[in-house]
């Protein structure tokens, strides 16, 4: 058994934890609100140390370093004091008279993420991923990818098609949105089956710390 | 004003960005980190509000003696707990170093609560898999099947199930061949129909048509 | 929509759809035998690259220099960056065969020192020196070198770094943004003008009505997760424009809703919109900031409270609409267990699965971007939709077409799809 | 009949507690079982063994503890195989508990007496370059120069002054960038920015849920390979004819997965016997 009192208090953490699993209970409340409370304050501590002060602060001091010994201003580095800016626009809505203020930093993050997203998704997931299904179908002496190829064409076409809006799904294309839908039904049990074992791991990974690193039952 | 400003804001910064790639030249190269990073100055800020929130919903709770309000006690305390020696007692930028305080509250509290509630799904993925997967109709059945060729294929034990078979039959075989063709394929369909999803969505946004999120007048 | 149907528990409303027993036990038997059938019959070849011996002779002769050595600025950059390119030796795996590989030399006079940059392996034949100022000549010089001597080739031409307007490596992907935005504007113009346009039914938004009613007849809470990202993913701005058509319903049946939030900008915007709704809706009374609340920017710590607050609460219907990561089982079955009435929506490919396996409903990617434009009824944001309809026609269009191009061998489509 | 329905009904908590017995259980055996290699795996094996001897070699931490018991074992097999060929490794992280990751994977491969041996140095051999907020940005602006994006390594150290790093200054000089990631940023950012704009080489380890996801880009050749779950890195302990912690999980991973299957054959087995009986009794109450 463990003489650490850090792995005792590990240990007590997730057997309260797994305990949820049984029924809702105190003990889960207990893990549940110290899980809360320690995770919301790591993250305002890691956001405020490593963003915060390297992002706004050391960017100005840059900024002003520049200013002051070669007398130049960077616009870069100086730039980030609008960033700043937004930020403390955000906080105003504490104040709840001019609340209304933070919707101008929400319009910039927002604007931003719309932007790069269009363009990064249309690239990445549209562009690229119709330039690899325009294969030719047959493939000279080769049945496995002739049949390969096949699939991997139909399904993309038919899938596409399931997802049309604007079109009635009857006749022919009803038929071909339905096996579009057969094709994304086994790509989502794949997926799935693919996953049972990723969260088995976990759970042997935390097994292997009660009985092994607890209690010293496995040498 | 309060409506249309960050509206105008919006598709500004929007369409900037969209054009800041096709244009190498400064300072367009530049643009979409910058505002990566105002992103990341904001969000920092306005943690602070949520943290206020948790914090007066939880001391609020301890005060009108509410039900559970112990546990709201807990909160506040556990944030205190990793707050105070973070900024105060882990020498400042290397606070995540191994063997300060912030790293032993981290690595024996934080760590096998997140660890656990993690392995919590290797528990829900059996339970949902007992109920979904069921030959109910012919979608359902094309589920069922998937996911069990895959689930075997990547176990020792659908190698032992199928050793006998030649070696392109086994189950491993298989669930590779599902992987590769027609689970490629619906992904495929799935990720093409999502970019567009994206486009039209984020054109939607940066024109103004929708903007639920920035509320009214 | 029978899709969708098999997946509730319901199963009193679905048996009247698929349930032809054997056909559906013969459809199963079918199946399994088609996999079988298409399992590849060639095993896989085991790739062995054979190493060829190589054979270092150590010649006296110095080995020949490269040749036709050409500077150019390096196209679509932001300058700073010239690339360099040669003729390799005449004893680069052929002559003499010891070129062991090149260091490229750089000077601002072509008389002058030159100093050393860089090198490359044997065999290369292109270098790009990525530490130039920009508008300054640069001369440059390829050596080659064997195990103890070298040759110098002749200096380039000057060449000149500078920064470029247009990338014209992505000018496929600009015809692509604008022939997409084209056609969702034109479809926005035209729905403007009131022209009625076809929608097809998507289950998991005919059913939100439903959900808030039974919430409403049984007396319990609606909770509404828009996912645990920032507003930095167009996947919580979807959620959040949903959100805004829950909140309005909840208003009007006047039923108790809660949005648990993981971030705190994602709180101030959807306080932001309940509240609008709830305005529109004309019970701006019923509107109360404690209705969206942060918990905790943390994937799991959140799963673990908003999984204690649906056992608690036992809301009648749960929307998990937003972009979520592992935590999504962990929540839907929660929601499960309970017997709440639970519609998904996400674009997380990866998440899907979970969703289809443990709620009612599920949005599945695209159809979860057009929900809100869809919930609306709005005939602009209809339009919208018919637009990128004509996108995904494109797009299947040049599939088709490369696909019969690319099987008879007559040309190569894909090449237009090549991005940079 | 009845048991058939009392089993379509069953409490989850029976589930919940057999999969418990059958992780538990086989923890206790030193069972090793058969593992087959899979063409992904090799793939990512190969590209690192085909790595002339001081090659630079890029491994991004992109995971924290919560799926460290997919990743780790990854990391541990890939550290030996660089070490054991001579790779030179640079190690950054765009998730904050990345590099942490990194140095308890470094500890541990440390002790092993053939590593130990080749008296590896920090700075020449390998670097921790430590973590850096801005996700797939952090990715491209390492395509035009890494010293700027990560100014100092992990401890503070100025990366211009690490010896291993002079030669380095984005991704035209390293030969192979390996990925470990359980989400996002992870393979999907390395591929779109590293690979699509930079012509990374890149090979990936990632958990088994994201794996699939993966695929398209693998098909693509956009990715070398990719490893999935702990059973790609059980794989790669296979090839590498090192067996560790991975491969001893795999007895405890196939019997809980043995058990899903079964509960889900049982679930349509009385699925299918209950349902001729509904249908009577349907018609019945018809009537």
């Amino acid at each position: 058994m463990s003489t650490t009192l850090g792995v005792w208090i590990a240990a007590f953490l997730t057997l309260g934890i797994m305990s949820f699993l049984y029924k809702d209970n105190p003990i889960y409340k207990f893990c549940e609100a110290v899980f809360v409370g320690v995770s919301a304050g790591y993250w305002f501590v890691v956001e405020s140390i490593n963003v915060f002060l390297p992002r706004v602060w050391d960017n100005l001091a840059i900024a002003v370093n520049v200013l002051q010994e070669q007398g130049k201003i960077d616009w870069f580095h100086w730039s980030y004091l609008l960033g700043g800016i937004l930020g403390v626009l955000m906080l105003l809505r504490l104040v709840p008279k001019i609340g209304w203020i933070s919707r101008w930093p929400l319009g910039v993050i927002v604007g931003t993420t719309a932007g790069l997203w269009l363009v990064n998704y249309l690239v990445s997931n549209a562009m690229v991923q119709v330039r690899h299904t325009i294969i030719p179908l047959y493939v000279a002496g080769d049945l496995n990818a002739t049949i390969g190829s096949i699939i991997i064409v139909v399904g993309t076409f038919c899938g596409l098609i399931y997802f049309f809006f604007s079109k009635e799904h009857k006749g022919a294309f009803g038929g071909a949105a339905r096996i579009g839908i057969w094709f994304i039904m086994i790509t989502f049990g794949a997926s799935f089956g693919y996953t049972v074992m990723s969260r088995m791991s976990l759970l042997i990974a935390r097994m292997d710390f009660l009985v092994g690193t607890w209690l010293g039952l496995i040498k | 004003m309060r409506r249309e400003v960050p509206l105008i804001i919006t598709g500004v910064v929007g369409i900037t960005l969209i054009m800041s790639f096709f244009i190498p030249h400064t300072p367009f190269n530049r643009l979409e980190m910058l505002f990566t990073h105002w992103y990341q100055i904001v969000a920092a800020f306005a943690i602070v509000l949520g943290i206020l929130n948790l914090l007066r919903v939880n001391l609020d709770k301890a005060y009108k003696r509410q039900k559970d309000w112990f546990f709201g006690l807990v909160v506040v305390a556990s944030f205190l707990l990793i707050v105070i020696p973070g900024f105060l007692f882990s020498g400042g930028r290397s606070f995540q170093e191994p063997g300060t305080p912030f790293f032993q509250i981290y690595f024996y509290v934080y760590v096998p609560l997140m660890s656990t509630m993690f392995a919590l799904l290797a528990f829900f993925v059996a339970s949902a898999s007992y109920r979904a997967f069921r030959a109910r109709n012919k979608e359902a059945t094309m589920l069922l099947l998937a996911a069990f060729f895959v689930m075997l294929g990547r176990v020792p034990i659908g190698y032992y199930l199928s050793s006998w078979l030649p070696e392109n039959y086994q189950l491993a075989a298989v669930a590779d061949w599902i992987m590769d063709f027609p689970q490629t394929a619906g992904q495929r369909a799935i990720m093409i129909g999502i970019a567009l999803g994206i486009v039209s969505n984020s054109l939607r946004v940066i024109l103004g048509l929708e903007r639920a999120y920035i509320g009214g007048e | 929509m029978g899709v969708f149907l098999f997946l509730r528990k319901d199963m009193s409303k679905t048996r009247h759809l698929f349930f032809e027993s054997k056909s559906t036990f013969f459809f199963l038997i079918f199946v399994l035998s088609l996999f079988f059938l298409f399992i590849p019959f060639s095993a896989r070849a085991e790739e062995t690259p054979e190493i060829e011996g190589e054979t270092l002779q150590e010649t006296e002769a110095p080995p020949a220099p490269p040749t036709d050595i050409v500077a150019k600025d390096t196209p679509n950059d932001a300058g700073n960056s010239i690339t360099i390119t040669w003729m390799k030796s005449e004893d680069d795996g052929a002559g003499r065969n010891n070129v062991m590989g090149y260091e490229i030399l750089r000077s601002t006079v072509v008389d002058g020192e030159y100093e050393f940059i860089g090198n490359t392996t044997v065999g290369a034949q292109q270098f790009m020196d990525t530490d130039t100022k920009d508008k300054v000549e640069y001369f440059y010089k390829i050596k080659a070198i064997t195990q103890v001597l070298s040759s110098i080739s002749l200096p380039s031409r000057p060449a000149m770094s500078t920064q470029q307007w247009f990338n014209t490596d992505r000018i496929n992907t600009l015809i692509a943004v604008l022939t997409i935005s084209f056609a969702i504007f034109y479809f926005i113009r035209r729905a403007r003008g009131g022209r009625k346009l076809y929608v097809r039914k998507i289950a998991g938004l005919e059913a939100l009505n439903d959900a808030v009613g039974r919430a409403t007849e049984m007396g319990k809470k609606v909770f509404y997760v828009p996912g645990i990202m920032d507003m930095n993913s167009m996947m919580t701005i979807a959620g959040i424009t949903i959100l805004g058509k829950v909140a309005q319903l909840t208003a009007e049946y006047e039923t108790k809703l809660e949005v648990p939030t993981s971030r705190s900008m994602v709180m101030v915007s959807c306080r932001e919109t309940v509240k609008e709704a709830y305005t529109n809706a004309g019970r701006p009374d019923a509107y109360n900031d404690d209705m969206i609340y942060y918990l905790t920017d943390d994937q799991f710590g959140f799963a673990a409270a908003v999984d204690g607050l649906f056992v608690r609460e036992k809301p009648a219907a749960i929307f998990l609409q937003g972009h979520f990561f592992a935590e999504s089982l962990i929540l839907a079955e929660t929601g499960n267990s309970i017997n709440a009435i639970q519609i998904a929506g996400t674009a997380a490919v990866a998440q899907l699965p979970f969703f289809v396996a443990a709620c009612d409903y599920t949005l599945i990617g695209e159809e979860f971007f057009a929900a809100s434009a869809y919930l609306s009824e709005d005939p602009k944001l209809l339009g919208s939709i018919k637009g990128q309809d004509v996108g995904k026609f494109l797009f299947l269009l040049a599939i088709l077409v490369g696909v019969i191009f690319a099987t008879a061998g007559i040309f190569d489509l894909s090449k237009f799809f090549v991005t940079r | 009949m009845k048991f058939f329905e009392t089993l379509l009904a069953i409490d989850r908590r029976i589930i919940f507690l057999l999969v418990a017995i059958a992780v538990t259980l086989p923890l206790f055996s030193k069972a090793i079982l058969h593992i087959e290699v899979s063409p992904t795996v090799k793939a990512v094996y190969d590209a690192v063994e085909s790595l002339p001897p001081g090659s630079k070699v890029l491994a991004s931490f992109d995971y924290d503890p919560a799926s460290a018991p997919e990743l780790q074992p990854m990391a541990l097999s890939f550290f030996r195989h660089c070490f054991s060929k001579d790779l030179k490794v640079i190690i950054i992280g765009l998730w904050p508990q990345g590099p942490v990751q990194a140095n308890i994977a470094l500890e541990d491969i440390f002790r092993d007496p053939e590593i130990k041996a080749k008296n590896l140095k920090y700075g020449e051999d390998y670097v921790n370059l430590g973590y850096m907020a801005g996700n797939e940005i952090v990715i491209q602006s390492m395509g035009s120069d890494i010293h700027t994006t990560f100014p100092v390594d992990y401890s503070g150290n100025r990366t211009s002054e690490l010896p291993l790093m002079k030669g380095i200054k984005n991704f035209d000089n390293i030969d192979f960038v390996y990925n470990l990631s359980a989400g996002y940023p992870g393979t999907m950012e390395w591929v779109q920015f590293a690979v699509d704009r930079f012509h990374a080489i890149l090979g990936a380890g990632n958990t088994a849920v994201q794996a699939p996801g993966m695929y398209p880009y693998v098909q693509t050749g956009q990715l070398v390979g990719v490893l999935g779950g702990m059973k790609g890195g059980a794989e790669y302990e296979i090839i590498a004819k090192r067996p560790a912690r991975a491969v001893s999980y795999m007895f405890s991973q196939g019997v809980s997965h043995a058990v899903v299957v079964f509960f889900v054959i049982i679930g349509n087995l009385a699925f299918f016997a209950t349902r001729g009986k509904k249908k009577e009794s349907q018609e019945v109450g018809k009537k």
